[in-house]
């Protein structure tokens, strides 16, 4: 006899302007259990996430909280006080302020309104030791942590509630293989203690591994509920969640050029603290793959291949032709084009329409003496956005009212448009789903065999080894080893990243 | 969801059969989309069709709310003052007052979209009309007045932006330290006097009499006005320039790593600001035949003020240049109508803080009745 | 020997004028952001140009009080031995101008009065209020007693302004027949001259005369006119700017007259600083000790004795 | 700049200030590349301590470059005028005349660092200034002034706290509207006389004589001063108000999601700046025995140039206290060095505009040397 369910809810529905968001969500979870929640970009699964957290208010739909009919969900505040925390699918944290004022930000430890400072760093360094990270100093700006260490910040602030339910919006989309493990290690520790979570992921082994049920959301409606997540095929899910069965595969490698011209070749590249006398080349139409662990410097490599960053020492030749280093608009004009891994700092002009977003790096191309051919502009866009399957697919859209999905394909719709010589990727599919996942695999393969040379981060080591054609194993931002993707396999780039760390 | 979703595999209706409802058959292949789905995703589409229809070339949906609030202001200056009110030559008085302090604010609108923010208008403006008045420059005739004024709106905006986009100096610091300076400046060139104009540059004066008008009826500054604007919509809004600057106000680190220039950028965006103020000042140098440092007080302030109840975001990257040039129509209007009405300047003040808050609360109700538009 | 051609001042003479004991002199005024309180300080220092054992330390510069006090405390504390104080606001600046005084520094007030004689040693300045009953009689008398007038003022707020708007009502209730019917700030400036005079010829499309306070915003107050074509009105001035009285000299614009509010009250107070810092008495007088106060005459300037004051014009 | 419209992203890019968000380089300090996410985040945490160890208990690192600024002026000013400028009173005048903006500019940083702005402080200190002296008022004695003054700040305060941040009105334009409002009210109210003390109220007066300074050496208003620095000094760092002002400021969604109370908050933060003015205004009655509605005229510009070079994002989240104060230190010993080297306004004023730029390039300097600091 299951447990009396502790949160219920029925026929949701949310609307945005021009948007139903949600339409229909029923989700039942019960205490102590992992429930998952599955779909594709756009789906709704942050806005239910809002609803339930209280950030939004739904326009239709019943919840049910215990035994209480007409819970009080009116704020975020009241969501709290309930017993639900959340962690947001965009880190939500305060650059300013320090690890433990972030994590008790709202519930301070005060007396008479004078913070305990003292009290808070304690209670902070206990959470993040629970999290497995006793290094991140409470007392250390958040601002100045790595984006894995926020998340860890993120996920601390949601254990310092003493919740009943924790929902976690793709938490692990920022995190590597390890850390994904201490965070299931927190989740088993949490549902031990008869604490509720729904765990949001598009990486479907995750979901296996720590979920105990799942539910399917499709354009805003629950159209599966309560699968068993360690049973349910992956073709059922995949077909739940896209309405047709899937299959996930890597587009086919075409047979490897060897003559073909060099694109890009990088010659003693040096950035102090991170890399030093890196070299390596791309070919035309080839994928070159950077695997390593979060933290290994792929990022900075690319940044500063692409002229974001200032070496210290180092050449860089495009097309055999040498590229001004330190200058991202010369790079840019011999044919660079860089997909940045932080999508809202670092790529979305928020407050831009999608076409916005998409021309940005192409405006002169649509440029006759400054004019700006607006109808070619948008007839391009919209071209990107049914090719990449975005949805809503209406280029004229803001893009803020996309979900975090969808703007990241909107943002490698970007650097699609502008036929680039060389492709820097950066963790391109973070956050997208199973579905579109293997349309852009097979796009970007199609963009190689089109003779661009692409390289490509990712910390999802599958992902490396089965789209690159050839793997440069990096760690502290040195390579380890060069080889044709085909030639490793997941378990030796693991061992070769994790030696370091096991020293 | 919004369009184009509804392929025809849209159609899993979630029905679950309670708490146990697991479904783990796959769905059945895909029929008709249902009826619901099918509406849904039309309303969808007729609702943006619709917004579409409601932004005119020119005048976006929240323009619309400030357009009301000049409608309501000429309401009252007709009621209080119907004979002198609507009449041609007060319009041309008030359109001829904006134009001075529009065309500042259309280089304010540039620079505040980019992110930025220009204090120093004002000052440019005083400097610019001291040394175009100086007797040494006078020698050179209209021409070199002329010149000298726009040379120095320009210098000034080279400073300020290289400073800021080069020098990575606040714009807020920047430009304040230029306010200082350029006003420095102009009283020591000026000793502090007021230059008038001499009798063989009285062509520009000129330029501010009626036997000079267009058509005898358009003041030539009212002209320029307008050619300020039109160039600087078709600018921002037509041009890849224009783009780029609501780009680099919206993210500058995005535009920076999509290959925009954004120092350069930033610096034009400066330069185009100091060049609005060499127009102006060489509109007030008709109109008042003079030059002196105490021209342009303040300016700053009311062009940030037009420029942000006219709806651009102080922050960048959102705004609208016809927002910004009702935002100085509707202030030239207030003062207009106190002065018509003899309001004391105690009086004037209270009403205008007064009017400045109804102005924005309608701009807002406005804006909330229309479909969906943000609030300002 | 003090002669001046350039400074516009009537010549010092008589023993008063040899060198005589060194002479540190402060001066204090509001922000010189326009003519006439330029005029101010370019009369203190040529006059203080012409005395070889005065010294003086100017600090020119602000018109907010706090800001004033402190450069005139700096003054104190720099031990001068006469102040010359033109306060942004006189009220504000009196526990200031008593500190002077009680530092046993002499203050010379000019122009804007303190509250208390304590806080002054002599006060010399305009007659403000004597200026808008000037004015009034003036225009008054040029109108026959009938008719309607304008008043284009300075800053609201500044006392002087309340003092020649006062003298100006008071000048024509003498004559019932002659009404104010509009009325506008110009804030002492070129351009709100031209602004709020564009304005008010809208208001009024009919009337008969206009006072401006100020001849620096008549230059702005001038072009409007101009710009409006109107000419069935005639306009005096006030201060007794160089610009106005050329206009008025050659009677080519609707300018008829100027009040006087002469600058050169500035050299006069150095003057009669240096001469407190000597001990001396004033020359022309039977009186061994200066005069608390010295109220100088807001004569009424027209074409027909412009060239007498003409020399004393400021640019 | 508040409103909402101004998401968590705008902050972390830092728009307003031009292309420095840029760092084209990399962070000079970087350690040795760690080998996993674990050590590059013990790194990451190491560093912070280390850099912790700088941060003395009221100075962060970023206040040294200003600080520096602050000795190279002092060391022109002793330069300059060897047996003025370091005497006590000359100390006394610049401390006393930097109370007054000094009060004022604490308020604005608490507005600042929580994402908005207050253009009305220089009004509000004109208008409490004024009521606080009209004859009704003087009746009650100098316990009424005290009272009366305050209320009108904190009254000001509040309206425009709600109009912000329950109308949702932009922050700026409703400061405008305040700052148009309050000081028509001033002349309203004192029918533009300057109001003075009557003899029963002058114990505030005597305030100002040094018969009345603590110890024959202190004056009261630099002890007034210091009290609202140090009270707000605690608040801002060690109550969780002053920490939530961070939060609002640097990320007003996270805010809302955390659970704050963002609207009363931001209500609070105007309340807060309004009662500073209130105290200022008492200040400036104690320094001029009057009120008039003159007051405090472009004190909004010189606080928030205070508060910027003092190191405080203009777009809010990050900024101290003590930076401002040093700004406001900076500002006033320029002023006093241009006095006592009697400096015409002219000169004065190009040399202000080049030493606010020099400051900040020496500050950047000085940063930058500094470990990893942010570019100003
Ligand atoms: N503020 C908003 N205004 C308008 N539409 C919105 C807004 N927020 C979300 N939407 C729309 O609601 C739908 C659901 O978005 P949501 O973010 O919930 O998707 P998601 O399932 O979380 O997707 P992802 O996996 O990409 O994060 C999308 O179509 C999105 O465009
Ligand atoms: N905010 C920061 N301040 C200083 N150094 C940082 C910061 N963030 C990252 N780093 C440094 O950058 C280096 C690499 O970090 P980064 O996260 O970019 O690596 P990566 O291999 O790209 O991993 P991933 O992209 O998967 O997160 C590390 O040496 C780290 O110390
Ligand atoms: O503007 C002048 C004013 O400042 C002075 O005090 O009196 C004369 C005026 O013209
Ligand atoms: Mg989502
Ligand atoms: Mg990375």
């Amino acid at each position: 006899m299951p447990e009396p369910p502790l949160l219920v809810t029925r026929g949701i529905v949310k609307d945005f302007p021009g948007v139903r968001a949600l339409d229909g969500v029923d989700l039942e979870v019960r205490p102590g259990e992992v429930h998952c929640l599955l779909g594709q970009n756009g789906a709704g699964k942050s806005t239910l996430v809002k609803v339930l957290s209280g950030a939004h208010q739904p326009d239709s739909g019943d919840i049910v909280w215990r035994d209480d009919q007409t819970p009080h969900l009116t704020s975020p505040t009241a969501a709290l006080r309930l017993g639900i925390a959340t962690i947001y699918q965009e880190l939500d944290l305060v650059g300013g302020l320090s690890v433990a004022m972030n994590i008790f930000l709202g519930h301070e430890q005060s007396a008479f309104g004078f913070t305990r400072r003292g009290e808070m760093n304690r209670a902070a360094r206990e959470l993040l030791r629970r999290l497995g990270h006793a290094e991140i100093s409470p007392a250390a700006e958040v601002g100045r942590l790595s984006a894995a260490a926020r998340q860890i910040v993120s996920m601390a602030r949601a254990l310092s509630y003493d919740a009943r339910l924790i929902v976690m919006d793709e938490p692990s989309a920022a995190l590597a293989h390890d850390e994904v493990q201490n965070l299931f290690r927190v989740i088993r520790q949490l549902t031990a203690a008869g604490v509720a979570v729904i765990y949001i992921s598009h990486r479907l082994e995750e979901i296996r591994e720590v979920g105990d049920r799942v539910t399917v959301l499709k354009d805003g409606r629950t159209v599966a509920a309560g699968l068993p997540a360690r049973t349910t095929p992956t073709a059922t899910l995949v077909a739940y969640m896209t309405g047709r069965a899937y299959e996930y595969v890597f587009p086919p490698r075409t047979q490897p050029n060897e003559g073909a011209a060099e694109v890009l070749r990088v010659e003693g590249l040096s950035l102090p603290g991170v890399f030093d006398d890196l070299s390596f080349s791309v070919r035309a139409g080839e994928i070159v793959g950077l695997a390593g662990l979060v933290g290994a410097g792929r990022s900075e490599i690319l940044e500063t291949v692409y002229g974001a960053r200032r070496p210290s020492a180092g050449r860089v030749t495009l097309d055999g032709r040498a590229v001004r280093t330190g200058s991202v608009v010369a790079s840019v004009r011999a044919g660079m084009g860089l997909a940045p891994e932080e999508r809202k700092s670092q790529g979305l002009l928020l407050l831009d329409s999608v076409t916005g977003n998409v021309s940005l790096a192409s405006l002169r191309r649509y440029s006759r003496l400054g004019w700006l051919d607006r109808k070619r502009e948008l007839a391009d866009a919209r071209r990107e956005v049914r090719a990449l399957d975005i949805r809503p697919d209406d280029p004229r859209r803001p893009i803020r009212t996309l979900s975090g999905g969808n703007q990241q394909k909107a943002l490698l719709a970007r650097w699609l448009l502008k036929s680039c010589r060389l492709l820097l990727l950066d963790e391109p599919t973070r956050g997208v789903d199973v579905g579109a996942r293997a349309e852009l695999y097979a796009l970007i393969r199609r963009l190689a065999d089109s003779g661009v040379g692409i390289v490509l981060v990712s910390s999802e080591i599958p992902e490396v080894l089965g789209l690159a054609d050839r793997v440069l194993v990096i760690r502290e931002g040195r390579v380890l080893r060069e080889d044709d993707a085909r030639e490793l396999d997941e378990h030796q780039v693991l061992d070769l990243v994790m030696e370091g760390s096991r020293r | 969801m919004y369009g184009g979703e509804s392929g025809p595999e849209a159609n899993e209706v979630g029905n679950m059969n309670g708490p146990e409802g697991v479904r783990a058959d796959p769905p059945a292949d895909a029929p008709a989309p249902p009826a619901d789905e099918q509406a849904r995703v039309e309303a969808a589409a007729r609702e943006s069709t619709a917004r579409g229809r409601f932004r005119l070339p020119l005048l976006e949906v929240r323009n619309l709310g400030l357009l009301g609030v000049l409608v309501l202001l000429i309401l009252a200056g007709s009621f209080t003052k119907p004979a002198e009110f609507l009449t041609y030559d007060n319009v041309v008085v008030i359109l001829t007052l904006a134009s001075v302090s529009g065309v500042i604010t259309v280089g304010m609108t540039f620079v505040i979209i980019g992110g930025g923010i220009d204090l120093s208008v004002g000052a440019i403006v005083a400097l610019a009309t001291v040394w175009a008045t100086t007797q040494a420059t006078q020698l050179y005739g209209t021409g070199g007045v002329i010149f000298c004024a726009l040379a120095v709106g320009v210098g000034c905006g080279l400073v300020n932006g290289l400073m800021i986009a080069y020098g990575r100096i606040v714009a807020f610091i920047m430009t304040i330290a230029m306010l200082a300076s350029a006003r420095g400046l102009a009283i020591n060139i000026s000793s502090g006097h007021t230059q008038t104009l001499n009798a063989d540059n009285q062509t520009l004066v000129n330029l501010g009499y009626k036997d000079n008008f267009l058509f005898g009826r358009i003041p030539p500054l009212v002209i320029m006005f307008a050619a300020v604007v039109v160039v600087g919509w078709v600018v921002l809004n037509r041009t890849t320039f224009g783009r780029r600057t609501f780009a680099i106000g919206g993210n500058q680190e995005a535009a920076r790593l999509a290959g925009l220039n954004v120092r350069m950028h930033t610096l034009l965006l400066y330069v185009l600001s100091g060049l609005c103020c060499g127009v102006a000042s060489l509109m007030l140098i008709v109109l008042t035949a003079s030059g002196t440092s105490a021209n342009g007080n303040l300016y700053e302030l009311d062009a940030i003020a037009a420029v942000i109840i006219g709806g651009t975001l102080l922050s960048g990257g959102r705004g609208t240049l016809v927002g910004s040039v009702l935002g100085v129509l509707v202030f030239t209007t207030i003062n207009d109508i106190f002065t018509l009405n003899n309001l004391t300047t105690a009086t004037q003040q209270v009403a205008k803080g007064v009017i400045i808050v109804i102005a924005v609360l309608v701009q807002r109700l406005v804006a909330e009745r229309r479909a969906g538009a943000d609030p300002v | 020997e003090p002669e001046s051609k350039d400074a516009g001042t009537a010549a010092a003479t008589g023993a008063n004028a040899a060198p005589g004991k060194r002479v540190t002199i402060g001066f204090a005024g509001p922000q010189a952001d326009h003519g006439w309180l330029n005029a101010i300080n370019e009369n203190a220092k040529k006059e203080a140009g012409k005395y070889s054992d005065v010294d003086l330390k100017i600090t020119e510069g602000s018109n907010d009080a706090a800001q004033q006090a402190s450069q005139i405390q700096t003054l104190i504390n720099q031990k001068v031995g006469v102040l010359i104080i033109l306060p942004a606001d006189g009220k504000q600046m009196t526990p200031t101008g008593r500190k002077a005084m009680t530092a046993g520094i002499p203050v010379i007030n000019l122009d804007r009065v303190f509250d208390t004689p304590q806080a002054y040693r002599t006060w010399i300045g305009g007659d403000n209020y004597g200026m808008g009953l000037n004015a009034g009689n003036y225009i008054a008398k040029r109108l026959n007693g009938k008719g309607t007038v304008v008043e284009l003022a300075g800053i609201d707020t500044l006392p002087l302004t309340q003092d020649r708007t006062r003298g100006f009502d008071d000048a024509l209730k003498n004559y019932p027949q002659i009404k104010k019917v509009g009325r506008a700030a110009a804030e002492f400036n070129v351009q709100t001259g031209q602004a709020r005079m564009a304005e008010l010829l809208q208001a009024h499309p009919k009337f008969d005369a206009l006072w401006n306070h100020d001849d620096d915003q008549g230059i702005g107050a001038l072009q409007a006119i101009k710009q409006a074509g109107r000419s069935d009105f005639f306009m005096v001035g006030g201060a007794g700017s160089k610009s106005a009285m050329d206009s008025i000299k050659k009677d080519d614009s609707v300018l008829k007259a100027t009040v006087l509010y002469p600058p050169t009250m500035a050299a006069s107070a150095v003057r009669v600083a240096r001469l407190l810092g000597q001990g001396k008495a004033m020359g022309d007088l039977a009186e061994q000790e200066i005069p608390t106060s010295m109220t100088l005459f807001s004569a009424v300037v027209t074409k027909e004795n412009v060239d007498t004051y003409l020399p004393l014009a400021f640019e």
